[in-house]
């Protein structure tokens, strides 16, 4: 017990100590899943947020103050993640916070930190219920919420694809993870409904598989830990003779794993879609199999987008060079979405000339998208409830070991989509 | 028929490489009583040995197979003499192993994920993602050779135990440890070598699982309870009733991922683990218990 | 019976073991639980001053909220020697009965506490009539496939909101005052806790459990209704960690399996025990402060990483190697404990 | 007192005790003998029901306990040592020995742990055994005689109308041998029931009223001891000739 | 007199326990039958397990042939010839009959010879080549101690260690277990016996030792053993046993 009363102190002189130092640098904490389950996207994320920190201060640091990143690892265990946040906040006095990743960390953390008035920044969060709880000051960072991104998918379909040629059938399996969950309740268009009271949050129906006349003919989910059926699913799959095989994984090792089961059993789809895979280890799991596989994706090294950073130019192209000195290799989203966010908040703070959350939070509500955020993820402006307005999922598909970049076709130049996929 | 005759070869292919994940930690188990909770974690060494080797000079799994076999079993040893060999003489042993093991289990993720990041790892061998078509049946390549593989060495090391003079103190040291010491033979030897075996054939297990399914170091918790399922249905300590054990579940839980669903399949396990604990404890091939 | 009537000898034996007691009562030194205690229910007064105790409280709390668990599991794994990796189960059966309660019609999960600990220690009665069957390792294992058996049952359940869970409305205070309620909520349960595993210890009940935990055959003989006796230690056990499930899950703002169900915390348990000393009434509350603590520090000093399971193995495969008994344990043994850790 | 009518307990093919039946008359000693693997030990676990019976009846005082638990059998005045003394490490004498005094619903089962007035029993106990110095003992550093004693202690703890003695004379060297012959007869004029399981012909004969012999899970002979020691088959299965080395 | 093993004031313990023994003596000459006695917790059993190396030997030391054997393993000491039968029997439960044998064996590097002796010991029990193919464990508790015995005479042995062999036998077989004892001694073994039954184990031997509170109280003849009336008086049970 004694214990407790010396980590009081100790806390308190930290605390103090914080409070002195209002002129030192900006502090920015973020709690990252480093280990567990998410350690990859994690990692990723990390180095994503470190090499705009390292920009901006190599550019002179925001309002002409250096900035100061603080991550901490949180196994992907959401208790950890909100302690991390409190201590954040409570401790380190930090001056912002980053988001962390994936849905279920940043359900708990989104309440904690509307709680206490910060504004919440989310790299990866995608499911609708987090932004209908009402909280102020969330913004997301992905096009559209986890629910819409099929719409992407029948976009494809509508436009690159031939119609006489379109698949009919199609199989859907599912991580039971919540962001592919979600994708699945928009693309077979069920009720979003929140277990917490019933309500219903969205009603996606008819779903936008059937919205192309596209007949689900085989459904399954598996469960996000332990699973190691890969060949009966594939085979599953391959019996039920889907055209279309919509594969919704929960991490770039579901999708290769996936792959590879299907590769070994052999199916012939005109076309597959998955949800992960546009990471390099996709492409060095499953080779030359990936051909042809659609991925969709929140950024794409090739897409032109045009960013500011510290008041500077900065474009999509340049951050992939930055990326490949700083990590020696080429970046893929789940580093680009963290920057994107980094961004952001640069640049809420140097419009508003302060660090106060409220006036961020303020600044960054009053976008719009003839006056949005601009990062190397595009164009930002958020509705209420935080979800980024007009924004469409970019569609990649590997071709010879090369992610290319098929969708939307009307904004930059893009690769003839190939198709149909054939074989594995 | 046809899709039942394939969910019955999908069965039986896991079941070949869940046997050899199984096989080392009934071997531990029978003779020094340790219910290794790192054995799951030990695979996962073997097959980081795997795919280093596979990934910086192209080395086949099955060619490394030997060698992670030996490294593991090195740690092995060096973990026998550190941390059980102290233990033998505890009273509530069997209980402290079981906790010890979890720690250890702890210490090497900890130190894998350290040196190796939890990014998920497969090696790509060729034949992994491959298939024999027979009709519209397909064998997957990758698990027949790793289940072709996997029972070479059980056998082996079956003959081992029964023929050679030291698989009879392995045996002996089974069954009455002081009995077996009091006779001549050097029980910290045996039991530190058997340690060392089963631990090298989770090293061996690794190779194969390495191009079989994906893994990271944090993965051996899934592991955990579908290798004790495969100990406890097949006897403690029985090597050939964990061989069995691991076909017969792996079938059922092929059955169960295809006609029920896939998020179900591993339940076959732990709930074959519990009721089998509960219904009949010394497994399938085991003793009935001592009696009071 | 015979030779029973020796009063004169009786009477000099009875003052002897009064004098005993009395010693015994001496060493124990009550007013040091009684302080700490009223030193906590009074910290959150710190948030009066102009500077914000939150992390402080959220620690407190925090180890408090362990202090429940490692106290409740010590029931069972500490006097009936049946040592439970799968207690997190109760937790999470608490923690979602609370939680959806409190989610539907808004009664808060601190009231709900008491009620969810005894669901939990009702199913716990029903998994302990079938899993005390065995013990030792299988004991372990099967404690082990009830949390993977359990993982998959709340993965897989709709109406809880499977695999991605339910997310529960935040407390309508003031920043610097909305953990309050649930610092006191822990705080207390802690104390109710530790008082009950006192009260049980010294119990007819518990001194069965410790016979239970030696030689169930012998305890078994001598009249003690084992069956009975464990799974009413389970039951036990499973309402202390369910109440803390409870009340964590509207905490944390947010019930999910993996929240619950996974290793760590049941393993968190079982460590803080064995530390600090099975058995002991002292050894889960040092166990609990040590541990937060060690994590703590880990999170400084590392940053939090791998390293930190590594650590947390190693503490764990040292004190099981070296201090067999905990710190509790080993100190009372070598007759070095302090009067203040004296709570037995 | 107790009867056992047609006692079966197999494990497997093997027939432990095949169809057994004897009485313990009231307020006697009665000696189970027979040569090794005869099933006495098992009959005795069937008995307190350590073991569940394969089939067969056991009754007590007119009621039937063959399908009570241990504890229950305990309650029902019915208590047994083990042939291995069986003692509660980490406890002291005397919390082994109240752990065996009856408890009496949920109330009794939060009283505290040790009431005076049963650790006051527990002392006459000991003092009855002359072993009262050991009482704050650590009961697993008791020596090996100690032990059998305290298992004697805890015994009577529980207010027994019957004892079941397995082996109460086995490794004990002749003066403690002595004491507990002591021991047991003294019990026995208190009016205590006795059956006991011996090998040591010396301590069944001075002692017991009644006799009966096992072998092969049957009972062969059943009587007098002066009557049983002349049996032929007696001699032959079990004492292997006359008795001079005793 | 030449002295085949000396024991000369060790002192040993269980774990970190008590010292159980406390100085203790012992001399063995070859060929001849030492019986133990002394009452419960005098340290008897553990004389001999500290001799055949199951405890540490905390101080004092033991010699066998003049070389110490103080810090080798029992396995070690087996191979130097000194056999020990401890009251649990030491055999394998799962193991037949023969195999149980053959174990006895286990260190004799020529498996021809084994096979030899594990016949030439089968003829002598014939109890136990009729059962070659039982499993131990099934076997009575007669049949099981004359299994232990009879397996000590596989490697010929220069000493047998008996802890308590009548321990839970009926009379009849105890007897037996005596007759075999005597053949092993006629068979030239040099046999250390430690018995509860003070009065038949002294029948039987010719050597005594009297060992209380871990000490030697007293060695000689048995006969003198025997007649020593403190002796009988502290050990033997009093005047009855005389």
């Amino acid at each position: 017990m004694t214990r407790i009363a010396l980590l009081a102190a100790a806390a308190a002189v930290a605390m103090t100590a914080g409070a002195v130092a209002q002129e030192g640098p900006i502090k920015i904490g973020a709690s990252l899943p480093l280990t567990g389950n998410f350690s990859i996207a994690g990692q990723k994320h990390r180095q994503g947020y470190q090499l705009c920190i390292d920009l901006i201060n190599e550019k002179g640091g925001i309002n002409a103050r250096q900035v100061e990143l603080i991550v901490s690892d949180n196994r992907s265990d959401p208790a950890t993640a909100i302690n991390q946040y409190e201590r954040f906040i409570n401790v380190d006095d930090v001056d912002a916070v980053y988001g962390t990743f994936s849905s279920r960390l940043t359900f708990p953390v989104a309440s904690i930190l509307a709680k206490n008035n910060m504004v919440h920044p989310v790299p990866a969060g995608g499911a609708l219920r987090i932004y209908t709880q009402g909280h102020k000051n969330i913004f997301y960072f992905q096009p559209n919420a986890a629910e819409y991104a099929g719409a992407s998918l029948k976009e494809v379909i509508e436009t690159l694809v031939p119609a006489d040629n379109r698949p009919t059938t199609a199989a859907v399996v599912a991580a039971d993870d919540f962001f592919a969950n979600a994708i699945e309740a928009g693309l077979l268009g069920t009720t979003v409904t929140d277990p917490a009271d019933g309500s219903v949050v969205a009603d996606l129906s008819p779903g936008y598989l059937e919205q192309v006349g596209i007949e689900v003919v085989f459904n399954e989910k598996w469960p996000e830990e332990g699973f190691n059926d890969w060949l009966n699913l594939a085979n599953s799959i391959k019996q039920s003779g889907a055209e279309l095989i919509v594969g919704l994984t929960a991490s770039a090792e579901e999708a290769v794993q996936l792959t590879r089961a299907l590769k070994t059993v052999r199916a012939t789809p005109k076309l597959v879609y998955l949800s992960q895979g546009t990471q390099a280890e996709f492409a060095e799991g499953t080779g030359s199999s990936a051909d042809g596989i659609l991925v969709h994706s929140s950024w794409h090294i090739d897409a032109p987008f045009q960013s500011v950073l510290v008041g500077e130019p900065f474009g999509n192209p340049e951050f992939a060079v930055a990326f490949k000195e700083a990590y020696g290799e080429v970046p893929d989203e789940d580093s680009a979405i963290p920057f994107a966010v980094c961004q952001a908040i640069e640049q809420a703070m140097t419009a508003t000339g302060t660090t106060d959350n409220a006036k961020l939070g303020e600044w960054l509500s009053a976008r719009t998208n003839d006056d949005p955020v601009r990062t190397i993820l595009g164009r930002f402006a958020w509705d209420e409830r935080g979800l980024p307005v007009d924004k469409p999922h970019l569609m990649t598909q590997w071709n010879d070991g090369e992610l290319q970049f098929v969708f939307p076709t009307d904004e930059f130049k893009t690769s003839e989509m190939s198709y149909p996929k054939g074989g594995f | 028929m046809a899709h039942t005759l394939q969910i019955l070869i999908l069965g039986l292919a896991l079941g070949g490489v869940f046997a050899l994940m199984g096989a080392g930690l009934s071997l531990v188990f029978g003779v020094m009583r340790i219910v290794n909770l790192a054995h799951p974690v030990m695979i996962i060494g073997g097959a980081y040995v795997a795919y280093w080797g596979f990934r910086l000079w192209g080395v086949d799994p099955l060619v490394t197979l030997p060698i992670a076999a030996v490294i593991l079993a090195a740690v092995g040893v060096i973990l026998y003499k550190v941390v059980f060999e102290k233990e033998a003489k505890a009273a509530t042993y069997s209980e402290m192993t079981v906790l010890l093991t979890f720690a250890v289990a702890m210490i090497i993720e900890g130190a894998l994920g350290t040196a190796f990041s939890n990014t998920q790892r497969v090696t790509s061998p060729d034949y992994a993602t491959d298939a024999i078509f027979i009709g519209d049946i397909f064998i997957p390549t990758g698990q027949l050779y790793a289940g072709i593989v996997s029972l070479v060495i059980i056998s082996g090391l079956a003959l081992f135990l029964k023929y050679s003079r030291f698989g009879y103190a392995i045996r002996a040291t089974t069954q009455n440890r002081d009995a077996a010491s009091l006779l001549g033979v050097n029980v910290n030897l045996v039991s530190m070598v058997s340690f060392a075996i089963g631990v090298g054939l989770a090293g061996a297990a690794g190779a194969l699982v390495s191009f079989v399914f994906s893994f990271f170091p944090a993965k051996h918790w899934e592991w955990i309870a579908i290798l004790m399922s495969l100990v406890v249905l097949g006897g403690m300590g029985s090597i050939l009733g964990t061989v069995v054990a691991a076909f017969l579940l792996s079938v059922i839980a092929a059955f169960v991922g295809a006609y029920v669903g896939a998020t179900w399949s591993t339940m076959t396990f732990f709930l074959a683990l519990f009721l089998i604990l509960i219904v009949r404890p010394q497994g399938l091939f085991g003793d009935k218990p001592e009696l009071a | 019976m015979a030779s029973m009537d020796q009063s004169a000898v009786l009477e000099a034996r009875r003052l002897y073991n009064a004098r005993l007691a009395l010693k015994a009562d001496k060493t124990r030194a009550v007013w040091f639980p009684i302080a700490v205690l009223a030193v906590l229910l009074a910290l959150p007064l710190l948030q009066l001053t102009s500077s914000n105790y939150n992390y402080v409280l959220h620690l407190v709390l925090y180890t408090a909220s362990y202090v429940v668990m490692a106290s409740g599991w010590n029931i069972l794994g500490g006097f009936a020697g049946y040592i439970s990796l799968g207690h997190n189960v109760f937790f999470a059966i608490g923690g979602y009965f609370a939680g959806m309660i409190y989610a539907r019609y808004g009664v808060s999960t601190i009231i709900l506490a008491p009620l969810a600990g005894l669901v939990a220690a009702v199913v716990g009665y029903v998994i302990g009539r079938i899993t005390l069957k065995v013990r030792g390792p299988s004991f372990i294992i099967s404690s082990l496939a009830l949390v993977m058996i359990f993982r998959i049952l709340f993965d897989n359940w709709d109406f809880v909101g499977g695999a991605a869970g339910v997310s529960l409305p935040a407390i309508d205070l003031p920043v610097k005052w909305a953990k309050v309620p649930y610092y006191y909520a822990f705080v207390v349960m802690a104390a109710v806790t530790v008082y009950a595993t006192y009260r049980i210890k010294h119990s007819k009940f518990g001194l069965g459990l410790r016979a239970i935990s030696k030689d169930e055959i012998k305890a078994e003989s001598a009249g003690i209704d084992t069956r009975f006796y464990k799974t009413l230690a389970f039951a036990m056990s499973a309402f202390f960690v369910g109440m803390a499930g409870a009340v964590w899950g509207e905490y944390l703002t947010y019930i999910r399996p993996n929240i619950f169900l996974i290793i760590l915390v049941s393993v968190n348990m079982v460590l803080m025990c064995i530390l600090g000393g099975k058995g002991t009434i002292a050894g889960p509350v040092i166990g609990a402060i040590l541990i937060v603590a060690f994590n703590e520090a880990c999170v400084i000093f590392f940053g939090g990483s791998e390293i930190n399971i590594l650590a947390t193995g190693l503490v764990m495969a040292l004190a099981l190697m070296f201090f067999p008994l905990g710190i509790i344990g080993s100190l009372a043994r070598s007759g070095r404990l302090p009067r203040i850790l004296n709570w037995d | 007192m107790l009867t056992v009518t047609n006692l079966c307990k197999h494990f497997g093919g093997i027939r432990a005790v095949d169809g057994c039946s004897f009485t313990a008359e009231a307020g006697k000693i009665t000696a189970l003998i027979g040569p090794n693997g005869a099933g006495k030990t098992t009959a005795f676990n069937c008995i307190s029901r350590t073991m569940a019976p394969t089939s067969g009846e056991v009754w007590l005082d007119g009621g039937r306990i063959d399908h009570l638990r241990p504890h229950e059998i305990t309650a029902k005045g019915l208590s047994r040592t083990f042939q291995i003394s069986r003692n509660l490490a980490d406890m002291t004498v005397l919390e082994n020995i109240v752990c065996q005094a009856p408890i009496r619903g949920w109330r009794g089962l939060m009283k505290p742990a040790m009431p005076p007035e049963e650790v006051a029993k527990a002392e006459g106990i000991l003092e009855f055994l002359g072993i009262s110095r050991l009482a704050h003992e650590d009961g697993a550093n008791l020596s090996y005689g100690q032990k059998k004693l305290m298992d004697f202690a805890a015994l009577l703890m529980s207010d027994p109308k019957i004892i079941l003695l397995d082996e109460p004379a086995g490794g004990v060297n002749p003066s403690l041998l002595e004491e507990i012959i002591g021991h047991i007869r003294k019990l026995n004029e208190a009016g205590l029931t006795v059956l006991i399981v011996e090998h040591n012909m010396d301590l069944i004969m001075r002692l017991s009223h009644r006799v009966v012999v096992m072998a092969q899970g049957q009972v062969i002979a059943d009587g007098p001891p002066e009557m049983v020691r002349e049996d032929p088959a007696v001699l032959d299965a079990y004492l292997g000739g006359a008795l001079e080395a005793a | 007199m030449t002295e085949l093993l000396t024991v000369t004031g060790i002192t040993a313990g269980y774990g970190d326990g008590p010292a159980i023994l406390d100085g203790a003596h012992l001399t063995v000459e070859p060929g001849k039958v030492h019986c133990i006695i002394g009452p419960n917790g005098a340290g008897k059993s553990t004389l001999l397990k500290a001799i055949c190396g199951m405890l540490k030997i905390r101080k004092g030391e033991v010699r066998f042939k003049g070389e110490r054997l103080n810090g080798l393993r029992p396995d070690q000491i087996y191979r130097k010839g000194i056999v020990f039968v401890p009251q649990e029997r030491a055999l394998f439960p799962k193991m037949s009959v023969r195999e149980n044998l053959r174990m006895g064996g286990f260190i004799m590097d020529d498996a021809h010879e084994l096979d030899r002796r594990v016949e030439e010991v089968m003829e002598r029990f014939p109890i136990l080549k009729e059962r070659a193919h039982q499993k131990a464990g099934t076997m009575s508790g007669g049949q099981q101690q004359t299994l232990a015995m009879a397996r000590t005479m596989i490697i010929k042995p220069d000493i047998v260690m008996l802890d308590e062999p009548s321990l839970g036998l009926a009379p009849k077989i105890v007897k037996e277990m005596f007759e075999i004892m005597a053949m092993m001694a006629k068979d030239g073994i040099t046999i250390l016996l430690v018995e509860q039954n003070a009065l038949m184990g002294l029948k039987h031997a010719d050597w005594g030792v009297v060992l209380d509170l871990g000490r030697t109280l007293f060695e000689g003849p048995a006969a003198e053993v025997l007649g020593d009336p403190r002796i009988q008086e502290l050990y033997l049970g009093g005047k009855r046993a005389a």
